[in-house]
């Protein structure tokens, strides 16, 4: 196993009643790309924070690790860490330069030495030092002030490199390019990135590795693959990209499969997830991996449910096609555009139409979490 | 040692200036017979209902005194005298334009004293300020009714006559006062009278009568002062009453007297309205005498009357505050203002009548008549019945 | 938005503004007035400017009000920013009890202020004098202070402390570094708002003052009391200039700093 | 940072672990000079308005409820009354004069700095200078009449001084800044498009300041409303300079209560009942401060 460079052990933070973070447990490894990925109000903020030093565990609230050492009560400014926040936080009063090197006089680092590293930080970030050294951060870009505090980071060389939601601000084709080069710079630094972020799109592009938190608790962690392909729960499926559900009862096995009968049909499901005789089931099964089919043309040994076509929807790269169940349900299935123009799609509003997957396609979640 | 110094030590003690034990030992380093010091203390022990105690609002400037002595500025000059401590400051807490201008320099040049000179606007004023025990005036002048509520209170410091060498210069009329029986605390500063001052060009006649307050024909161009003894007390007279009435029926016929003239009146208004005396937007004020002279020095116009019903007649005191932490600058002052010269000047400047009878001052506003002079009143203090005099003032402004 | 506000709307708005500053306009020109008392125009002098450096009352009144003024200032920014820090920054239990506390002095009425302070120290037997006047202002200005203070504190982002602190700074030099340049003008309108309430303030001083303790407000009061020579036009004019020259720079101090980078 | 914590570390530490100790250090200086010079003085002096009254000044020991009973007379409630009338007249003055003033300058675009300058600009001179030149203005021979004389418009000279009306004039001329200032802060921070949107959902000017405009700056409105209402109850000079010691208000009357008519626990009651009153007026501000941040939460 590789180096663990952060670890959290059963970790718990309370704000008076409010129990922000409860129990959680994780290690990050060196030079990995780790994201915390959640909506508002889930505990990421505040897991990076106690990283961070900003808050600490209860007492009797587990254990904080860096680099193997417990830092439970060690303040930030102890940690050697660095970090850039969502709001940037960069000093209005100080210039580009004077802000960069800050962390640097406050470490007691040479005084020669600091001009060159603040350029070779600039550098870094492909900001350009004749030019903007001397502004004010009122002087610059969103984006120009985004590449100053990752600045102010990297100049330390931090082993592990904190960031709070740092694009957030940007506009899209900015933050493409911003992530294109955070990962590029976690590669090429060694740099532990501890990223937090409710943008899954972005935790998927460049993290090795997601924690996904709901409700002060990591819901899952994996890799972007293992979290996208095989979400554990519904919330986990319904976060990341998107899921079509469907529940019932499991009512008998048939030798891999467990035969599941749902209000608006049935269906097989694999029979691996602990799946008993009797249990409520409930599956999740993404667009792509959904067909559409005329009711009387489900391919053999698929699932399928029948329904009408309530709409297509144009996506560019893909079509959706909606499909109203039984039980007013509506489902999405994501279907290849092949050209609406020289190969348009079948299907219209109003047609009779079967949905319908492979049993192995569906992913079985786990109850009691919404 | 003679009896006199031993008695002023005495006297100092009693005040709670000195404590027991610098008290005896003060006595015999002066060299008191076994006698004299066995009697002042069988004295003491016997006479001493108001034992000193340090709490008590002689304490805050024992300690004073402590620290003056501790600078060594006192010196033993065997005549008794050290039992002051010696200091080279003075504060005097005076009212508004009320000596003057180089009075202070002159005392400061003479003696090298540094004066500190402040001002008030009322005996009330000023009374708020002693009542703390602690706002380090030396000097204070209220009027005379006042010095009976200060003594009463135990805050002032007795007077040592024989400290003030002019003392013989004061009109014997003002000696013994009825508020301060023997003068033991208060040191004549001026009289005067609380009268209507006019405009001899504006008005038709000039004022015999405070009936003048309920002449319609000069609605709006009256003022009466702001004081409610000085305002009730002028109906008072009119009705022929004492000035001091205690009595509800007269006070209520006051009242009433007051109210029928107070839609009339411009304003109720002291001392200020001098200035409008002179500008003539006011053509009748109830005024003091003095103050009607430094209105007069602006404009020739303005005259005085003293009403035919009777008006109020005060002496204002010097005094010094039990608190003083300056005693002796203090009666020196008192000392050089009582001098002829000094009193002339003060006289001259305030308008105010002196009560110095080798004082020649100018008089452009003259000294009442003995006639006149039976038709005043001195105000004494109303004690209790002020609760009814207040509500009274408050019904007449409420009104 | 370009609407501009109807004509009788601009025309309270004149209306106003002129009712604000005739007054003041006034007794600017006529403290060189030659006349003393008419309000007739009758020549130009500096007499009146020349008679109050004779009176050294109004000197010596002047030295206490910045003396007063400059010390009282000095003690409550000091606490009140003190206190702004801790509502801004910190959770404690208690924080309604302090807020609670801090608008007393806002919304009690001045003559209130004044005598109960009196009552306080004839209790004590406190000598009234120059000490018992600063400490009366402090009193009155710390609320005044931690609320100019408090509201940039909040306008300011909290994660500038952070920042400092993870970049290696203890807080002690996060606050020196990184609050306080932000805080400063906020600080200084505050110390502002403080000396200008100390220097201007008669109703309470009047009540807690002693012997040498007259400050220009109880001067000029019994100056207005008396109002007979525009010496008095003349010392307003002194004052009215200088509250205009110390606005003027503390408004420029607190534009050049912006509060944050957006 | 190699070697033991330094001392400053370790106080550092001390502090950051206990929360509470170091918010409750950063207001112990603070917050012990208000509760001793402030909080204080007010508690003592309302034990003193249940007690009985030195002849000469000052209390005596004991325990009554006269003083309060006392102030529910005819005579103090007419004071009272005629106070809070006052009050409230000066408040509604101010409001009508300040808010177009604030509405204007919230708009004024560039000229915004300097008109609002001008505003705090008497708000910063002394409060007796101004009414200083209000009495130079409206003395019988003071300026206007002067002017009016020579302009032919009256014979003599109007009687402004030392009326009801000087004593308005003086309140709203003392206080109007702080009138404007916070309707100003409440109509500046209005966002502009939410016109536009009244606009274009059909409200005609008059319906897009009553129903948008007003609602939005009720804050500003309120806040503005105490600042001036309060010192307008507690004022006693501007009706002894200006209105001629006339009109007897509560301020006065508290004033004379410690002054001449030496009955200190009379006039600590009537403060407390003025008190009462402010507290009131702080109640309506809360309650509609509260129900703002509600709306915006």
């Amino acid at each position: 196993m590789a180096e663990s460079v952060v670890e959290f052990v059963n970790v718990n933070k309370t704000f008076g009643d409010f129990r922000a973070v409860r129990g959680i447990s994780f290690h990050i490894e060196k030079g990995e790309f780790f994201s915390i990925l959640g909506p508002s109000g889930c505990g990421k903020t505040t897991t990076l924070r106690l990283i961070a030093g900003f808050e600490h565990p209860d007492e009797d609230g587990g254990q904080v690790r860096l680099h193997g050492d417990v830092v439970n009560k060690k303040r930030p400014y102890e940690r050697q860490l660095a970090m850039v926040f969502q709001s940037y936080a960069l000093f209005p009063h100080l210039t580009v330069e004077k802000n960069i090197a800050f962390g640097l006089e406050m470490r007691g680092t040479p005084k020669a030495e600091i001009p060159g590293r603040v350029r070779e930080a600039m550098d870094m970030v492909r900001l350009d030092a004749t030019n903007f050294a001397r502004r004010l951060p009122a002087q610059l870009s969103g984006g120009q002030r985004q590449r100053v505090a990752l600045a102010r980071a990297l100049v330390l060389r931090p082993s592990i490199l904190l960031l709070d939601e740092p694009l957030g601000a940007l506009d899209l084709k900015l933050r493409k390019e911003m992530q294109l080069e955070l990962k590029t710079l976690n590669r090429e630094l060694g740099t532990t990135f501890i990223y937090v972020t409710h943008d899954q799109e972005e935790a998927l592009t460049m993290s090795d590795r997601i924690a996904v938190m709901s409700e002060a608790r990591i819901a899952q962690l994996g890799t972007p693959a293992q979290i996208y392909e095989c979400p554990r729960t519904p919330f986990v499926a319904k976060f990341i990209g998107e899921s079509n559900f469907f529940e019932g009862k499991a009512t008998g096995r048939s030798g891999d499969c467990w035969r599941v009968e749902g209000s608006g049909g049935a269906f097989d499901v694999p029979a691996e997830n602990g799946v008993t005789q009797g249990a409520d089931v409930i599956v999740a099964v993404r667009p792509e991996w959904l067909d559409v089919c005329a009711p009387d043309a489900v391919p053999a040994g698929e699932n399928a449910i029948a329904g009408t076509v309530r709409d297509v929807i144009y996506l560019g790269e893909t079509l959706h096609v909606l499909v109203d169940l039984p039980g007013e349900r509506t489902v999405t299935v994501a279907v290849r555009n092949e050209g609406q123009l020289a190969r348009p799609l079948a299907w219209k509003k109003g047609d009779r139409a079967a949905v319908a997957w492979k049993p192995e396609d569906c992913q079985v979640l786990e109850l009691g979490d919404a | 040692m003679d009896r006199k110094n031993a008695d002023a030590m005495f006297e100092d003690f009693l005040a709670g200036r000195l404590d027991r034990r610098s008290f005896v030992t003060r006595l015999l380093a002066l060299g008191a017979s076994a006698t004299t010091t066995a009697a002042l203390l069988e004295a003491c022990s016997g006479g001493t209902t108001e034992t000193p105690k340090p709490a008590d609002g002689g304490g805050g400037d024992g300690d004073e005194h402590a620290k003056a002595k501790g600078k060594g500025k006192h010196k033993a000059d065997g005549d008794g005298e050290n039992v002051l401590p010696e200091t080279k400051e003075l504060s005097i807490y005076n009212w508004s334009d009320y000596i003057a201008e180089d009075v202070v320099p002159e005392f400061e040049k003479e003696t090298g004293i540094k004066v500190t000179y402040n001002t008030y606007e009322s005996n009330e004023e000023m009374m708020a300020k002693l009542q703390v025990g602690a706002g380090g005036y030396d000097l204070v002048v209220p009027t005379g009714y006042i010095v009976t509520v200060l003594a009463a209170q135990d805050l002032l410091f007795p007077l040592r006559k024989k400290k003030l060498t002019n003392w013989a210069n004061l009109h014997p009329m003002f000696l013994n006062p009825s508020f301060d029986p023997d003068n033991k605390y208060s040191v004549p500063w001026l009289w005067g009278t609380t009268g209507i001052a006019y405009r001899a060009d504006k008005v038709k006649a000039p004022p015999d009568s405070w009936a003048v307050f309920h002449d319609t024909q000069y609605k709006n161009k009256m003022t009466q002062m702001d004081d409610q003894r000085d305002v009730i007390g002028s109906w008072l007279k009119f009705r022929g009453k004492s000035l001091n009435s205690t009595d509800k029926a007269e006070l209520d016929q006051a009242k009433a007297d007051a109210l029928q003239s107070k839609a009339l009146l411009k304003a109720y208004v002291s001392a200020p309205v001098k200035g409008q005396l002179v500008s003539g937007d006011v053509w009748i004020a109830q005024l003091w005498n003095g103050d009607t002279m430094q209105a007069k020095a602006e404009n020739e116009q303005i005259a005085y009357a003293l009403p035919k019903e009777g008006a109020g007649l005060w002496t204002d005191s010097l005094v010094i505050p039990k608190s003083a932490p300056n005693i002796r600058n203090a009666l020196a002052f008192m000392d050089f203002c009582m001098r002829p010269e000094i009193a002339t000047k003060i006289a001259d400047f305030t308008g105010y009548g002196s009560p110095n009878a080798k004082a020649t001052p100018e008089t452009p506003i003259a000294y009442p008549t003995d006639e006149e002079m039976k038709r005043l009143e001195i105000q004494k203090d109303l004690g209790e019945a002020l609760q009814i005099w207040d509500q009274i003032w408050t019904e007449i402004k409420a009104g | 938005m370009s609407h501009r506000p109807p004509a009788w709307v601009l025309a309270i708005v004149a209306a106003v503004y002129v009712f604000l500053h005739a007054p003041l306009l006034v007794l600017v020109v006529f403290s060189f007035n030659e006349s003393k008392y008419s309000v007739e125009w009758t020549g130009f002098t500096l007499h009146w400017y020349q008679r109050l450096l004779e009176r050294h009352d109004i000197v010596d009144g002047l030295v206490r009000s910045v003396a007063v003024g400059l010390s009282s200032t000095a003690l409550s920014t000091v606490f009140g920013t003190l206190m702004a820090l801790a509502l801004a920054r910190h959770r404690f239990r208690g924080r309604s009890f302090v807020e609670a506390l801090l608008y007393v002095p806002i919304v009690t009425p001045e003559i209130v202020v004044g005598i109960s302070l009196l009552i306080l120290y004839v209790l004590l037997g406190w000598p009234l004098g120059l000490t018992s006047i600063t400490i009366a202002h402090v009193a009155f200005n710390i609320s005044f202070v931690t609320v100019v203070v408090h509201a940039r504190l909040q306008g300011m982002d909290g994660s500038l402390e952070e920042a400092a602190m993870i970049l290696g700074a203890d807080e002690i030099t996060a606050f020196w570094r990184v609050t306080v340049p932000q805080l400063w003008p906020g600080i200084l309108s505050g110390a502002m708002l403080a000396f200008t309430m100390s220097f201007d303030d008669y109703v309470i001083t009047s009540f807690v003052s002693g012997t040498g303790s007259q400050t220009l407000p109880i001067v000029v009061y019994t100056m207005v009391r008396k109002n007979i020579e525009p010496s008095i036009n003349a010392i307003s004019t002194i004052v009215l200039v200088v509250t205009t020259v110390m606005l003027i720079v503390s408004d420029r101090l607190s534009r050049d700093k912006p509060l944050s980078a957006d | 940072m190699s070697g033991g914590p330094s001392v400053r570390q370790r106080v550092l530490g001390w502090f950051h672990e206990r929360p509470t100790a170091t918010a409750w250090a950063l207001l112990a200086p603070g917050g012990l000079f208000l509760l001793v010079f402030f909080v204080a003085p007010l508690v003592i002096m309302f034990g003193y308005s249940f007690m009985e009254r030195g002849l000469y000044g000052g209390v005596e020991a004991g325990f009554t409820l006269e003083h309060y009973a006392a102030f529910f007379q005819p005579l103090y409630l007419t004071i009272l009354l005629r106070t809070v009338v006052m009050a409230v007249s000066t408040t509604l003055i101010c409001l009508a004069l300040g808010y177009p003033v604030a509405y204007t300058i919230a708009r004024a675009g560039r000229f915004k700095n300097a008109l609002l300058f001008l505003v705090i600009l008497p708000f910063w001179t002394s409060f007796l200078v101004r009414t200083f030149a209000m009495i130079f203005l409206m003395r019988d021979s003071g300026l206007i009449n002067s002017l009016l004389v020579k302009a032919g418009l009256v014979e003599e000279g109007i009687t402004m001084l030392y009326t009801p009306f000087a004593v308005m004039a003086g309140l709203v001329y003392g206080f109007l800044p702080f009138m404007i200032l916070p309707i100003y802060s409440s109509l500046e921070k209005l966002d502009l498009t939410l016109l536009e949107a009244a606009e274009i959902l059909g409200a005609p000017p008059r319906a897009r300041f009553f129903r948008v405009v007003l609602p939005l700056s009720m804050p500003g409105v309120v806040a503005g409303s105490l600042l001036v209402f309060i010192p307008a109850l507690g004022s006693f000079l501007s009706s002894d300079l200006l209105g001629g010691a006339k009109q007897i208000l509560v301020g006065n009357l508290i004033q004379n209560q410690f002054t001449s008519a030496r009955n200190w626990p009379f006039g600590s009651a009537a403060s407390f009942v003025m008190m009462v009153l402010v507290v009131i007026a702080v109640g309506i501000y809360l309650r509609v401060r509260d129900a703002d941040e509600a709306r915006e939460a």
